[in-house]
């Protein structure tokens, strides 16, 4: 029998229970496993997005800029909604809205509209443009493009339009963001190279970071130390703006002239060797005084190689302050290590994320058994399996490079762990392996308020420990008989 | 549609009109050229629309919209559990569409339901050498790795239509080698103005694919219906379904919320489709109607006066043991529904609310804040059409204003003038209001709530309406100081 | 029959297990509630210890200051282990170890012994002595006993030797920490009144408060101001000192001289009007400057009045980042509020946090539903139906004053509440209840670093929001339906 | 006691005694007299103490103690589970001692078990009439509220004995009038010198209240024994009691941990009494002994070395049969042991262990320790009696130190000296060591994990110590900069 249209036509069955129950043990087996391991071209449950969405951040993160898409505007509400959905706060950006046409004309007309449209709406200082699929497809010529719309008198001569290529087939969000990033201060610090300057200032550079008590961090142990700083892509005020009744579009970010200015700085420090790749090989050839790149400062030792390297740059001891702190954040550590000692976790996320995890996990005496990338090159490897390589923690523990959530459920039922730390998409894992997801990194759609609390710092370290233990402590009184539920852990 | 022509204190035609001019002045010419049709006073008497709508948003503006990959992904294709939905093209278009409209799903994740990501993750090398050969490789990983999937779904993303692949023949080779249903649908993000041509693709797409292609197992009866355009936000279609089954009717299929394969491919043999969601499946009442002569019917589940409304249009259109039955069900609801009203609406009377949602909220709830005492004083969609705003006039107080495709600009401006007590729209927008310290209620996703529809809805929609407008904290955003 | 002893000799005889069963039902009644709430004598699972062990709290605030129980040494070994317990630290102190001769005798050759060896040994810059029992009971002279200690070389005439008599049979912990610091006060600032003096300084009492978060917090708060303070009995470093692996005996303390000019202040602020009532009453009449008693600020009201009364008392404004971190933690609370709106509350603990955690539930819609105070006067009972009269969502809310955990366990099992907020003790009735605990004041003992997160101030409302909706949405995944768990929450 | 003397390199007499004066030397000259007999070096050979102890402890120099009230209270008492222990007097004893010694518990709280704080939290009122009429009151409130409850204890704290109330006589005639026995336990914190005198009088009230008035209903057996001084810490009764089960023994009632009144009440017809916590109740295994003729012996099973001769020892005491299983038993566990000494050994071998515990572990864990490889360097008691020590000195390698209730200062000092890479003691002095960077375990308590008796809980012990000692957290305490 077949219908109007040639397909056949068959009449309803259901599956039976038994076939059911039989897939849904079988998905947990070393068979599925390596079954899901032979994947090649399809991707399940990836942890990671696509590149203009670190743009997006990345333009947030400066002073009066407005985020523009170049591409269609259901490009720019996905990036929207993401950011708002972490945040739990606005996120505004605009679109030039291309349609069909763009395939056949090109996008000149929708981002020179665009652009007239946005400043004369949202009067931004700056528009950073950015782009998803279509024109990275068609090839737009953004160079071009930006020179005519200037010329045209679109936008002010003189307002600086940055722009990046965002291809979403290539890369992650923090490649998007190492771009954005890079095309934003190689437009803002152009010229402004004044030979013999300094300004003393220490710049720094968060890299793709989406915990804004991270960069309040920073700059609390930057004021610690008493060193005038300018941190690049500072996004704390613009995605943890007060609520007061007031609604700014421009809620944060980092002033355009001292974004200009930081070419003359006395130090550059870029956190995060692969969100910030580009950006520091930039800045090393073109910015004065020195530069380092650094992993982020998760955990006592990563955070010591912080405060080291800010002291050494600046030529002043580390303050009794940080000293202190740092003691206290190693007390309650030691205090707790024996609720984390020996834990098996799977870890996930961003490089940079992933190698402040490993390194606090290891100091601490956890394994970071599973540790799964999702996209990241030979070095991220390598880097990580030094990580491995330098603890006793780290023997047993394996890498998993270019996989994604539906391997590490697989890992995760035949090679069981105590927990996991990622973000929210891992929830669904997690609660087949009935073990807890610490909620770091991003993103984090599925708690309040997480990103107010630093990973980084001294303080990150005790944030970590702290969330960590008392969840293991809950689960046992959660899970305890009776008789062993008691007052004291 | 209403009784009478409301009115709001304050809000005249004219009013109204100076609000739009005020707020479009500041546009270049062009773009306020483009706008201005596109906002309006409503005229509920005129019956039809007073604005325009269903055109290319304006570079530039903020707007509030998707495109037609999230019609298609989103809106249809995602609710149906039992098909693997892949997003073919880059990672970002499924990532960010994961879990994040609250379609929910009944059933075993990986077994026999698939709320998950699949993507073809396209990289470089897919967009020069092109990922039809991607496209079958992933298609037997699927079937593979989920073989109780009753289909595979195809979402083209951008990148797909531009580089010239052709999804259609490798679903067709790949469905006959693996003996599934897979259903390619070309609903890049590129075309047309917004979501609703991914819902019409996706419809035309059901058409083509797959309706009339399975049968019923049990026999037929006069009572078997369809749902559609019940995409089970927050489990709505776990209210609405069985209360349509307490009136009588035998609920065949979900269009698609929690939605089955095989069923929804049965539809044509229902006797009647009720519709809810018209905006987005709208074109496949009317080709069941032109094909299969099914009949369908547009109601309204939202808060009981329209709820009541609607059941009673239903059972017209059926026997007099079916209209007993309804009446029966109103009898037993009506004062649990009085109860909820009694509690809340001393709280909530004389409030004001503004709406900004897709493509059928921004009418149907009208009569759930009504029902709580409530006034809507501005109201508009995302990507609605001109049916869409002819049906809106009536159910809106006189000379309110009405904004197709509003910039987040205007939404605030008129928000600013209006003053309402709450707004209801989407994520994008709620935290904007909430720092002016103006609740809102994201009336996409039921801010993580639900279901609002049907009885079992409105209990919870009035809680969190109530919960909205009257938490203490909104009296702390002020500082004293 | 009867044995050796004339008693009667029985033979074993099980409990049935239905008498068991219908006993364990038994007590989750009303009926069972109304036994329970008729107790006179028999006090069950108290929330309240006794006198001293406050006023070693008090004593540990002061630089080089050695706690020193005149009484029994077991009395000192309890104090020392439950402060070491919640705040995982040390917590020195000595006894002059009475014993039955005391009785006979008195406890004056103790103390006199125990004072040469303490300082001898320990250094201390003062020595807080205060009373267990025994010598409340015997009625020893402490004035008599330490005039004679330093005419008899014991100790060095000039160093502190404050006294608090603090019976443990009277009132609680609270009081104890009152006795103490205004003995420690009027000990130190004896004579030292200057006519005409003022150091511009606000003294800050932040009365019986076991988070040394807290006390950072508030320092911190008067930073931004820039308003020079002293802290009056700061066991911020004291319990959450560095491990750098030195131990140091007397790690924090307000400094004695600070203390001691104190008396010449421009203001003083007593936090707490429970556990500062007895000094801040010394204070009014006798510190110069102006004086406010004020509750501990906890929420955002209570928060802005003690921000206001800062300004206020110093003629300043609010600094603008005090005004940004308001808006910041509002802008957290509005965003959380829908997972705690209408949730009802048990809360119990001293009169302080009680008045807190009410005040904090009401302002973000939830309802303390019972509220257990384990010992009060009729003024905390006002104070506390005054805060619920004040909000609608107070309707419906009771207090229950002088009644214990056995109580609570009672009124948890026949009108079920959402979660508790006390102390660790609280976790049987929690268990039982099958509700959150949420582990705010003291004591902590199943947590780890739960003191060094601040519950005042603005920041402490963002703890106790995010610790607490993170814990309902928690439940929600962990109970949920398959069909209902989602990413987003 | 061991096979033969044992030296740690660097430690001798001279050395020994030289640290122990340097030690003094802060000392008041008095007090530097009254601590001096109750520190010394070890002299395995002579098999005998080589301090002087159970002396008053010096005023003013922060001793580890704790009171009589304590030792009955926190020992002896609150371990049996299906009574109801009053701490009568003020709040605050009964308060500190709630929860915190780990004694674990079977049965239901507030039905069959009780691990509550229930006192009489006396008010300056009771003080001045006396607490008796409260007292009684209380007595029938607790036999209201908990009915199933065996039996209930009154212990007193010092003001009841300062102002000589009677609970002798209140308990006497509340017991008649409710039927249950009611045990006053005269056991006031001023009582003696520490601890030691609160067992001593709980022993006491044992033999004067409890004993012989049960028996046990099934029919007597050879291998009927009962488990004395085991306070099932952490759960070490359930490690213990089965093992010894496993050995074909009837372990008819444990002193005290989960324990059973009546059970306890019925010791008197067992066959022997194994006692593990000598100093807590050898009183009462003597009165048995005496008084029934019951045989004793103390046994240690701490760790696989002590637990095999342990084992033995006991079963030389009875038939084949018992032999037979005994060495099965050992059989069996014995390479489950050496595995975890495989495990661990490596990385623990050498290491120096220091200890102050109560009245048992000082002596009776060193062979647990030396099964790992580790040395003790230090060890000394809170309030040991000399054959306490007696027993220590063959345990102990050459020349260590020896302290009996030492002060903070003497302790902090013998470490700064000795170096350990473990210290285990209690609460009180485990923050001042990690501050110091040096591992710690509490011995007490187990530090919240647990059991260490028995074969099972030397595989928990092993975990700790080595969690403890190669925990990377060390590392980190010194600042690079």
């Amino acid at each position: 029998m077949s219908n109007a249209l040639g397909l056949e036509v068959k009449t309803i069955v259901e599956t039976p229970p038994e076939e059911v129950e039989r897939v849904k043990e079988w998905i947990n087996t070393d068979e599925y496993k390596e079954k899901n391991f032979a994947r090649q071209a399809l991707v399940i449950n990836p942890a990671h997005a696509c590149q203009p969405l670190g743009a997006q951040l990345a333009a947030h993160g400066f002073e009066g800029t407005l985020p523009f898409v170049h591409g269609s505007q259901g490009c720019a509400s996905y990036y929207r909604s993401t950011l708002n959905r972490h945040f739990r706060e606005p996120a505004p950006a605009v679109s030039d809205a291309m349609t069909e046409d763009g395939a056949v004309f090109g996008g000149q007309n929708n981002l020179h509209e665009g652009l007239e449209n946005a400043y004369a709406i949202y009067k931004p200082k700056m528009i950073a443009v950015f782009t998803s699929c279509m024109p990275e497809v068609i090839g737009d010529d953004l160079t071009a493009f930006i020179k005519n719309a200037k010329q045209k008198g679109f936008v002010p001569k003189e307002m600086p339009v940055p722009y990046a290529n965002t291809p979403s087939f290539s890369g992650t969000h923090i490649n998007g963001y190492d771009s954005m990033l890079l095309s934003i201060l190689q437009n803002l610090t152009e010229g402004k190279q004044i030979e013999g300057r300094c300004t003393g200032k220490l710049n720094l550079i968060p890299g793709c970071d989406f915990n804004t008590g991270d960069y309040r961090e920073y700059k609390r142990i930057l004021e610690a130390f008493g060193i005038p700083y300018t941190v690049l892509a500072d996004i704390s005020d613009s995605f943890d703006s007060p609520c007061d009744g007031n609604y700014h579009l421009y809620a944060g970010g980092t002033k355009l002239d001292d974004a200009a200015d930081s070419i003359n700085c006395k130090a550059t420090i870029a956190i995060g060797s692969y969100s910030t790749a580009k950006t520091f090989g930039w800045v090393k050839d073109n910015f004065s005084g020195k530069h380092a790149s650094l992993p982020m400062p998760m955990g006592i030792e990563k955070t010591d190689a912080f405060i080291m390297k800010v002291a050494e740059l600046f030529g002043k001891d580390v303050p009794a302050s940080l000293k202190n702190e740092r003691g206290r954040a190693v007390d309650a550590i030691t205090d707790s290590h024996q609720y984390i000692h020996g834990k098996k976790f799977a870890v996930y996320g961003d490089p940079d994320y992933l190698m402040g995890y490993v390194s606090f996990l290891l100091e601490v005496g956890a394994r970071p058994h599973h540790i799964l990338c999702s996209r990241g090159n030979k070095k991220v490897e390598k880097d990580l399996q030094a990580l491995l390589d330098g603890s006793p923690f780290g023997q047993g523990c394996k890498i998993y490079m270019n996989k994604d959530l539906w391997h590490l459920r697989s890992l995760l039922m035949t090679d069981p762990v105590d927990g996991i730390i990622g973000d929210s998409h891992g929830k669904f894992a997690a609660r087949d392996a009935k073990v807890p997801l610490f909620r770091f990194g991003f993103p984090i759609f599925d708690r309040v308020n997480k990103h107010r609390y630093p990973l980084i710092g001294y303080q990150g370290a005790i944030n970590m420990m702290t969330e960590i233990c008392n969840k293991f402590i809950d689960i046992k009184d959660d899970t305890c008989e009776d008789r062993l539920f008691e007052l004291m852990r | 549609m209403s009784d009478k022509i409301r009115k709001v204190e304050g809000i005249t035609k004219e009013s109204t009109e100076a609000l739009i001019a005020e707020t479009l002045s500041v546009y270049p010419e062009k773009a306020k050229k483009k706008r201005a049709p596109h906002l309006g006073a409503n005229d509920p008497a005129s019956g039809s629309a007073c604005v325009k709508s269903n055109k290319k948003t304006v570079p530039g503006v903020m707007s509030a919209r998707g495109c037609a990959y999230a019609g298609a992904k989103g809106v249809v294709w995602g609710p149906i559990r039992d098909m693997v939905h892949v997003s073919h093209g880059p990672v970002g278009c499924g990532w960010y569409s994961w879990g994040t409209r609250r379609n929910m799903m009944s059933g075993i994740t990986g077994v026999t339901s698939f709320p998950m990501q699949f993507t073809s993750d396209f990289q470089e090398k897919d967009i020069v050498y092109g990922g039809d050969k991607k496209l079958k490789t992933l298609l037997e990983e699927a079937h593979e790795l989920f073989p109780l999937a009753k289909g595979i779904s195809v979402l083209s993303e951008c990148p797909v239509g531009l580089i010239g692949d052709d999804i259609n023949s490798v679903a067709k080779q790949s469905a006959k080698e693996l003996d599934i249903p897979i259903i390619p649908c070309n609903c890049e993000g590129f075309r047309g103005v917004s979501q609703s041509l991914g819902h019409h693709i996706s419809n035309d797409t059901i058409r083509d694919f797959i309706i009339g292609t399975r049968e019923y197992a049990e026999p037929e009866s006069p009572y078997d219906i369809a749902l559609i355009g019940e995409y089970n936000i927050g489990g709505d279609a776990w209210s609405t379904k069985p209360l349509l089954e307490e009136c009588g009717f035998n609920v065949k299929s979900v269009w698609t919320g929690d939605g089955e394969l095989e069923k929804i491919a049965a539809t044509h043999k229902v006797k009647l489709n009720v519709i809810h969601c018209y905006r987005s499946m709208n074109y496949m009442c009317k080709v069941m109607e032109e094909k299969y002569g099914i009949p369908w019917v547009e109601l309204n589940f939202f808060g009981p006066t329209k709820i009541r409304n609607s059941l009673r249009q239903l059972a017209e259109l059926f026997d007099d043991t079916i209209k007993a039955k309804v009446e029966a069900v109103i009898a037993k609801y009506d004062p649990i529904m009085q109860a909820i009203v009694d509690e809340y609406k001393p709280r909530l009377d004389g409030k004001k609310v503004m709406l900004l949602v897709g493509g059928l909220r921004p009418r149907h709830t009208i009569g759930a804040y009504e029902d709580l005492g409530m006034d809507c004083v501005g109201s508009g969609y995302e990507f609605a059409h001109t049916d869409d705003y002819d049906r809106t006039a009536p159910e809106m107080p006189d000379a309110t204003v009405v904004y197709d495709d509003p910039s987040e600009y205007e939404f605030e401006k008129f928000a600013a003038a209006l003053k309402p007590d709450l707004v209801g729209s989407g994520i994008k927008e709620k935290y904007v209001f909430q720092k002016m310290g103006v609740p809102f209620r994201q009336m996409h996703s039921w801010d993580y709530s639900g279901p609002y529809h049907g009885y079992k809805g409105f209990e919870v929609f009035a809680r969190d309406v109530d919960m909205a407008i009257n938490s203490p904290t909104w009296k702390l955003v002020k500082a004293p100081f």
